[in-house]
């Protein structure tokens, strides 16, 4: 039998201005149940909480219900001092008299009638209540990296220097990204190797990062602070241990003829090879694609000069099983290769390039050693077009979206090119100069007052070649439209950055959502950038949306910040208010007849199959289990189950359905 | 005899509209005090059958309400909700239970004003209708007929 | 009909099933399921036009589970309803040998539920024209109408739930309407009993009923409750584009699509 | 008291018919609705229809309602109040033109009602119902009355009686009770004297085809036998045999609240529904249909003659015509009857 | 077989040779062309920027008659026409409601799923898959494929070839033996509807394009639209004095090339109609 307890609050006039408080509470004592009701100035107060404290104690109370403000406000207030007094928290509730009513209704008959009903409602509800606990989850101290560019790094770095473990994988042969592809790096011109050598250093030698290259994620499973991820390491037919990184079988490769990746194409390299000089690890791999010994069966070259017989052909891909608390995705992202842009040529014309290659041409470490030379010819050219928003901001290119950085590093390559070939014409169009950033619009300023850099505000229509030149049509939009014709020995196109390939597959591995274009998308908008909608993995850099370094590093900071809150605790505490599968004495165990269509309507994979089996382990039924750690408590499921075999603690079917009768039939 | 007050149920989920009333009510706008409030995570968890049962007891007019789409703070709840009211308003329509008096709507946290012009408009609305006599006959059949034979 | 009989026979004798779920002749003009464990027996079997109950029923009843694998004689609607069973986990490939039988009454055999979905996919659900005028006809109605019109006609229901029990897609081990804390259903047939009772069986069958008919034939005093269900489909078909009975987990009312219509939504 | 025999027109029947109505009994009487035959309130004669075998459903609901209140209760806090069931408002009604099964199905229903405990609602209903039978000229393959100790023109259970002659225009009219007396007294002159008609050779010709008592004692003996997983394999487990029966009585008893106020029902149950015999444990002793329907039977050809001496049923056959899966009384009796012992 | 066909006003007047090559090469490949009875106006190029509706009823009327024929499939060989008519289905096919509107205001039936086909599309589906064996004088020239604006775009609508560097007028021509140059001019504007009303601008704008075929060596220059053809054949006086020079590359519509190759008498190809003299 109940014994349960009403408090209505004045609030000082708030309510009882408007509400004839001492009825409320007469005939909230006369409810079937109730063995004590007061009314009170401010229940919320100290003395207000305590006689709520006194009563459970010397009442015995089974159950409480506060008649005051909203529960968004006071809950956690009520809540705590029920505990206090010995009562489990979640025996108590809230009957909203301010909002819902005193403050929204004139004073008279029907509007403390509703008070009483809203009282009523929440007695019989809290009839109904059960005592809960807290759940905890056990959290593995141990964050899961995926890419290994600036933002992994960072990310990597700042994790495991609160001294949790890391593990970092990257499917390429080496870590870096592509801020290791960049020469200078804006608004400040200093070189990026230079800054980003050391932190890929520091990530290889760190005693809690372990470094998987050429690995990429095979699947995973389990929840916020219980990942299981399966890693895929794929054959680098290099044994790394043997492998002094002498780069002895790179040299001798007879297949030297293979578009070089880290140069985008502008340079060759050979079948084994290391993807850069400052390469993280230093040691080679096989492109198993360009390789003669896998294409046609025999070479083994490098296996005759290897002087640490490291060459291992037959080396399998292997796969590693690992157990995470928390998933940090740092994919980055790619850019729009010339091919993409009809109107420039479809990637017919050598001197058409994108900004990454011209970031390889201006690099020291680059296939020209840093000059700016034409790829067709090697000429050094007089005339350079850079086009911005080649392919961003264009809904008929299904890219509507703004690339960010490119009117930064249009205006760095302009000046780049300025520095290097001091005679030279550099021309940029653009559709509006976006520098938005610290010492981000001087720098353009710079490079159009000091470095002559011709700003022309309009759209290029066509880039055709004619006798060795690129002409570039355009307008002029700010001398009246007028159109413009620029004969080029080169164009820069300043290409749209759009997710990596692969990205949306990555995401529903993960059951991370993700944008039109295949970006990650965030939990909030606002006030969660860097969470994602599933719990425990999180998001960095550009594989959210393009970004600059800065913002990139901030964002990996952000994200090593809430990894090591979540690291902060043994076990995470969550509120209770979750659903449940019921369980029953045999033969029926459950109600559940596992149709499992629950699943598909849960937003957060929460609902798991469970198998009955009797002593000798003969499967008697399969039934749906609600895991705790996965489920948020939107009770989806319960409206959706037919057979009823799913209640949500703190909103059952029993509760919701009395609240409803009580505020029906008096 | 006195005017006919509605009885209006509000079924409304804890994220969204929920918290528009309390907005409604911080701002101090005045509605028509014959709603009843009964809160619930999100839409999704609110049951069809809740809303028959409410009409059973004698509830003249029903609103519904949680976040607008993609604001749902479980991601999709609303959605799932939205399939079935379409489906729940149909059988309703088809078996001739009032769907002019099952208000269904998206209020935000931030709508208040929005809030308290659905409540009277609904209110109004109910008024026209007059009590939900059709339903509240079959509910208090023993009263009419003992035998049910 | 030999031909089946002759792979029933084949079927027990070889030992690949224990059991075969078909057709016999039963009292007066009546056909009715049955059971055979014995290859001897097949001659029992029939199938003619009167054979239009729905078998799969049978497939999740504990009594006939303990026999053995079974076959089951499967017209269109009851390879859709075995579809849809294995959509909702209640049965494999391996669960049962299927006798199918083509809507031109020839025998075919399916080796896999993705065969049966292919087939099942030629025929979409189509109502008969007879339910289509009554359907109209009711839409013809007042609202008022309506709901005279459908509590005359539910009022006699006496709620011994054969339509329940006829209905292969009802196979929960504990119905709603058993369910007392809350009551969400009255154990006793009223007016209001009867109607949520309906409405509800309505509601959980939409996006899974295969329009087999077996509850409105279940009726022991003719209710066409399964207007109902078949006016659910039409409206789905209407809101959510195609009505297709399919392995892939996921239906209609456990998913969604964000360009769902709400111009009913204030 | 003994039969007395009179005969009346075709005509005078339709006056007599009024003669109850103006003396204000509720008559509830065959009637056809969208190709079914039910027994309803019937107030003009004309409405009463008489070509048919048997209707879908029993006359057992007019004094056994498929639902009924029990009582009213107010349960204010600490004071609760009782609104008793109460006898005057029961109508005087007349049950007209029951089959002879029909009418025969109320001796099992009233002996059941007041086997331990006396039920005073069924009671009074019953004292207050006056049941005008007609014997039957037809039966179909699901009637086996005659198995079962009826007949086409079996008089027990009816106050009265009557068996058209040839063309119906009259009809014998048998009055057996004193209910039958005190309704025929309302209009005695509508009746004449029997000439001495032979009654039998207008009834239906229904050869008896197994001898209960036998399989009363063969039951004894057959609690374990398999037959009943055989016999019952492809029942499904609904309701609707024992909701159309005449002798079935099993109930429910349920609390309908609304807010203070409540009502205590009752209403029908079937042993062959699953959940009938579900313990709160989770046990349930029947946990097959095989078991439900073993107790469908033996409770009417073995326990209610043991307990009550009288069989639980009239052979209307009605289970057999309402079964979906063709389960049929008939045809399981007549295969218990062959099993050699 | 039977194929709808719509001429437009251009194909009736100023380029009946455009017509009467098309009717030559069907005619070769036992194809008929079934004019619609009665057609109207496509409502190119002015409707569109006066009255959307206009716009949107004559071409919706075309199709209504076509459909009345019992056509499933039309030809309209001329782009500013295929352009109109192809916009219009389109338009009608997304917006059911305007579809209602129009068709009140054609008064006549109007289902919308006509299969619309220009030139190209024609002759790759009846003709080029069995074209080798009917090739008897190769087309052995080096030649610059003009598409001109309407034919392929917009590209969202007619969903017909690549929008900015269009390939399926070089991949016929080399198929009868000529050699497409490649040039950037395929789709720049000819001047179009100013034909009449600013030939100071046809000459410069005409002129651009053929100064580049020029330049690039072309011997002819291919359209499959009767204004292009227009202007860079008709306007030569008005193209050679904005050059400042002389240029007589002719212009053939693509009909007129592969009647050529297949060996059809210049007159019925209607060689002989242009300004601008075909040599072979």
């Amino acid at each position: 039998m109940s014994r349960i307890g009403v408090f209505i609050c004045h609030c000082g006039e708030n309510i009882s201005a408007t509400v004839d408080v001492a009825r409320v509470a007469k005939a909230a004592s006369e409810i079937e149940g109730v063995v004590h009701s007061v009314d009170y100035k401010y229940m919320c107060s100290d003395p207000g909480q305590s006689l709520i404290k006194q009563a459970i104690k010397e009442k015995g109370l089974t159950g409480v219900v506060v008649g005051s403000c909203s529960p968004r406000m006071h809950e956690p207030t009520f809540r705590r001092a029920c505990s206090e007094a010995g009562l489990n928290p979640f025996l108590c509730e809230m009957a909203n008299l301010r909002e819902h009513c005193s403050w929204v209704h004139e004073k008279n008959e029907a509007t403390t009638e509703k008070a009483i009903d809203l009282i009523r409602m929440m007695v019989e509800k809290v009839k109904l209540n059960q005592p809960l606990r807290e759940i905890k989850v056990p959290v593995t101290k141990t964050a899961l990296v995926i890419g290994g560019g600036i933002a992994g790094i960072q990310t990597s770095l700042d994790i495991a220097n609160t001294g949790h473990q890391v593990i970092l994988i990257e499917k390429e042969p080496s870590i870096g990204g592509h801020m290791s592809q960049l020469s200078e790096t804006f608004p400040t011109l200093d070189c990026s190797q230079c800054i980003l050598t050391p932190r890929m250093v520091e990530v290889a030698q760190h005693p809690n990062i372990t470094l998987y290259t050429y690995a990429e994620l095979e699947s995973v499973s389990g929840f916020i602070g219980n990942f299981k991820a399966k890693i895929r390491k794929k054959a680098k037919s290099v044994d790394e241990k043997l492998c002094t990184g002498c780069g002895l079988c790179t040299t001798k490769c007879p297949n030297k003829k293979i578009p070089n990746e880290f140069n985008e194409g502008l340079g060759l390299r050979t079948a084994i090879y290391v993807p850069f000089p400052q390469a993280v690890p230093n040691k080679p791999v096989i492109d198993k694609k360009n390789c003669t010994y896998y294409q046609k069966g025999k070479c083994k070259v490098c296996e005759k000069f290897c002087p640490t017989k490291a060459i291992q052909y037959d080396q399998p891909d292997e796969i590693l099983e690992v157990e995470v608390g928390a998933i940090i995705l740092a994919t980055g992202f790619t850019v729009k290769k010339v091919d993409f842009f009809p109107e420039y040529g479809y990637g017919k014309y050598p001197d058409v390039i994108t900004g990454l290659q011209f970031e390889r041409l201006a690099s020291a470490s680059g296939p020209t050693l840093g000059e700016i030379r034409r790829p067709s010819d090697g000429k050094i050219p007089e005339k350079i077009v850079f086009v911005a928003c080649a392919g961003s901001r264009d809904p008929a290119k299904g890219i509507p979206y703004c690339s960010k950085i490119c009117c930064m590093y249009t205006a760095k390559h302009a000046m780049l090119y300025q520095h290097k070939v001091h005679e030279g014409k550099s021309y940029v169009f653009y559709m509006d100069i976006r520098a938005a950033g610290k010492n981000y619009d001087e720098f353009v300023r710079r490079a159009i007052e000091e470095d002559h850099v011709n700003y022309i505000r309009g759209r290029v229509s066509r880039i055709y070649e004619k006798d060795g030149k690129y002409i570039v049509k355009g307008a002029d939009t700010l001398l009246g439209g007028r159109p413009v014709e620029i004969e080029a020995d080169m164009v820069v196109l300043a290409t749209a950055g759009v997710s990596n390939e692969g990205a949306e597959e990555l995401a529903q591995k993960l059951h991370v959502s993700y944008d039109p274009y295949k970006f990650f998308a965030e939990a909030h908008p606002k006030l969660k950038p860097i969470e994602t909608n599933t719990a425990g993995i999180f998001l960095t850099g550009a594989c959210q949306s393009p970004k600059d370094i800065p913002e990139t590093v901030g964002m990996a900071s952000g994200a090593a910040a809430k990894v090591a809150a979540l690291f902060s605790k043994d076990e995470m505490t969550r509120e209770p208010l979750i659903a449940v599968v019921n369980r029953q004495a045999p033969p029926l165990f459950s109600t559940c007849v596992g149709c499992f269509l629950c699943q598909t309507a849960c937003p957060y994979q929460a609902i798991e199959r469970e198998e009955i089996r009797d002593r000798s382990g003969k499967l008697i039924k399969t039934v749906a289990k609600v895991n705790p750690g996965l489920c948020q408590g939107c009770g989806t499921c319960v409206a959706f189950c037919r057979s009823k075999s799913i209640d949500i603690q703190g909103f059952s079917n029993e509760q919701m359905y009395s609240e409803v009768m009580a505020l029906l039939n008096d | 005899m006195s005017e006919f007050e509605p009885k209006i149920v509000a079924f409304v989920c804890n994220w969204c509209t929920y918290a528009g009333a309390d907005l409604t009510g911080t701002s101090r706008i005045k509605y028509a005090s014959n709603v009843r409030i009964v809160r619930f995570p999100c839409t999704g968890r609110i049951d069809y059958m809740l809303l028959m049962k409410a009409f059973g007891e004698g509830a003249d007019g029903i609103i519904v309400s949680g976040c607008h789409p993609n604001d749902c703070h479980y991601t999709s709840g609303n959605f799932h909700a939205r399939r079935r009211w379409i489906v729940f308003r149909n059988l309703c329509d088809f078996m001739g239970i009032d769907i002019r008096r099952i208000t269904f709507s998206w209020v935000s946290a931030a709508e208040g004003a929005k809030w308290a012009d659905l409540v009277n408009s609904t209110v109004a609305t109910i008024r026209e209708l007059g009590p939900y006599e059709g339903y509240q006959n079959i509910s208090n059949y023993l009263k009419k007929e003992e035998n049910h034979g | 009909m030999d031909e089946l009989r002759k792979r029933a026979h084949e079927l027990l004798q070889s030992g690949e099933v224990k059991l075969v779920i078909g057709y016999e002749q039963g009292n007066g003009n009546k056909v009715r399921p049955v059971f055979i464990t014995n290859p001897e027996d097949t001659a029992k079997l029939i199938f003619d036009s009167r054979c239009v109950q729905n078998l799969a029923v049978y497939l999740s009843k504990p009594e006939v589970k303990t026999i053995g694998k079974p076959a089951i004689v499967a017209t269109l609607p009851v390879l859709r309803t075995i579809i849809q069973l294995a959509s909702e986990n209640q049965l494999t490939d391996d669960s049962a040998v299927i006798l199918g039988i083509t809507p031109d009454g020839a025998l075919r055999n399916f080796s896999t539920l993705e065969e049966i979905e292919t087939f099942i996919n030629q025929f979409e659900i189509q109502l008969e024209e007879r339910d289509k005028k009554i359907i109209e006809q009711i839409n013809q109605m007042t609202p008022e109408e309506r709901w005279k019109f459908w509590v005359d006609t539910l009022t006699p229901c006496f709620k011994c739930y054969a339509c329940r029990a006829a209905c292969p897609m009802c196979y929960c081990t504990k119905c709603t309407v058993e369910q007392n804390q809350p009551q969400w259903i009255p154990v006793p047939s009223h007016q209001l009993g009867n109607l949520e009772w309906h409405f509800m069986r309505a509601m959980h069958m939409a996006g899974r009923c295969v329009d087999c008919g077996a509850c409105a034939r279940a009726c022991p005093i003719s209710i066409p409750l399964n207007l109902l269900t078949k006016k659910m489909m039409e409206d789905m078909k209407a809101q959510f584009g195609e009505y297709r009975i399919a392995i892939k987990k996921g239906n209609p009312m456990s998913t969604f699509k964000p360009e769902d219509s709400e111009t009913f939504i204030r | 008291m003994t039969i007395k025999r009179l005969i009346i027109q075709k005509t005078s029947l339709e006056k007599f018919f009024d003669v109850l109505i103006q003396k204000g009994k509720t008559i509830y009487a065959p009637k056809r609705k969208n190709e079914k035959i039910n027994y309803e309130v019937v107030n003009h004669f004309s409405e009463v229809c008489d070509d048919y075998i048997q209707t879908t459903q029993s006359a057992k609901s007019i004094i056994f309602p498929r639902t009924e209140k029990l009582f009213n209760y107010n349960k204010g806090k600490g004071n609760i109040t009782l609104e008793d069931f109460d006898p005057d408002q029961v109508p005087e009604a007349v049950i007209w033109g029951v089959r002879p099964c029909d009418a025969a199905g109320f001796i099992p229903l009233t002996a059941i009602f007041n086997w331990d405990s006396k039920d005073e609602i069924y009671n009074t209903r019953f004292e207050k119902t006056t049941i005008i039978a007609f014997s039957c000229t037809s039966a179909d393959e699901s009637c086996f009355c005659t198995s079962v100790g009826g007949n086409p023109g079996n008089t027990n259970g009816a106050d009265i009686l009557l068996t058209g002659m040839g063309d119906k225009n009259l009809f014998l009219a048998e009055v057996i009770t004193e209910k039958g007396e005190k309704a025929v007294s309302f209009a005695p002159n509508l009746f004449e004297e029997d000439p001495g008609i032979e009654k039998e050779k207008y009834l239906a010709d229904l050869p008896k085809q197994f001898n209960q008592e036998e399989i009363k004692d063969k039951l004894q003996a057959f609690f374990e036998s398999d037959l009943w997983k055989k016999q019952s394999l492809r029942c499904l487990g609904c309701g609707a045999c024992a909701y159309v029966c005449p002798t079935c009585a099993c109930f429910d008893i349920q609390d309908e609240v609304h807010g203070k106020e409540g009502k205590r029902v009752r209403c029908w149950d079937s042993c062959g529904l699953s959940l009938f015999t579900l313990h709160t444990s989770g046990h349930n002793p029947r946990s097959v249909q095989s078991q439900r329907w073993r107790q469908r039977l033996m409770h009417k050809f073995s326990y209610m003659p043991q307990r009550l001496a009288v069989y639980g049923c009239t052979g209307c056959g009605r289970c057999s015509r309402a079964c979906p899966v063709d389960m049929n009384m008939l045809e399981h009796l007549i295969s218990i009857q062959e099993i050699q012992k | 077989m039977v194929l709808g066909f719509y001429p437009g006003c251009s194909l009736k007047g100023s380029s009946r040779e455009y017509t009467e090559s098309v009717i030559a090469i069907t005619r070769k490949f036992e194809i008929e062309l079934k004019e619609i009875p009665d057609w109207n106006c496509c409502g190119a190029t002015a409707a569109h920027n006066l009255n959307k509706e206009l716009s949107l009823a004559l071409p919706a009327r075309i199709l209504a008659l076509a459909e009345k024929e019992g056509m499933k499939e039309i030809l309209i060989p001329c782009a500013a026409c295929y352009s109109r008519l192809a916009t219009a289905q389109y338009e009608l096919n997304k917006d059911p409601e305007l579809k209602e509107k129009v068709i009140k205001i054609i008064g006549m039936p109007y289902s919308g799923d006509m299969v619309l086909l220009n030139v190209i599309q024609m002759l790759d589906k009846y003709i080029t898959p069995n074209l080798e064996e009917k090739i008897i004088e190769p087309y052995l020239h080096k030649v610059a494929c003009y598409y001109g604006c309407l034919l392929v775009r917009p590209y969202n609508i007619l969903k017909f070839d690549r929008e900015e560097d269009p390939q399926s007028m070089d991949i016929l021509v080399k198929k009868l033996g000529a050699e497409p140059i490649d040039w950037a001019f395929k789709t720049e504007c000819c001047g179009g509807g100013l034909s009449i009303s600013r030939t100071s601008t046809v000459g410069r704008l005409s002129g651009e394009i053929i100064r580049d075929a020029r330049d690039r060596k072309a011997e002819a220059i291919i359209v499959a639209c009767p204004m292009c053809h227009t202007n860079l054949d008709m306007r030569r006086p008005e193209i050679n004095n904005y050059l400042g020079a002389k240029v007589s590359i002719p212009v053939l519509y693509i009909t007129e090339v592969l009647g050529l190759a297949l060996g059809i008498d210049r007159k019925s190809l209607g060689l002989e109609r242009h300004f601008v003299k075909v040599t072979n």
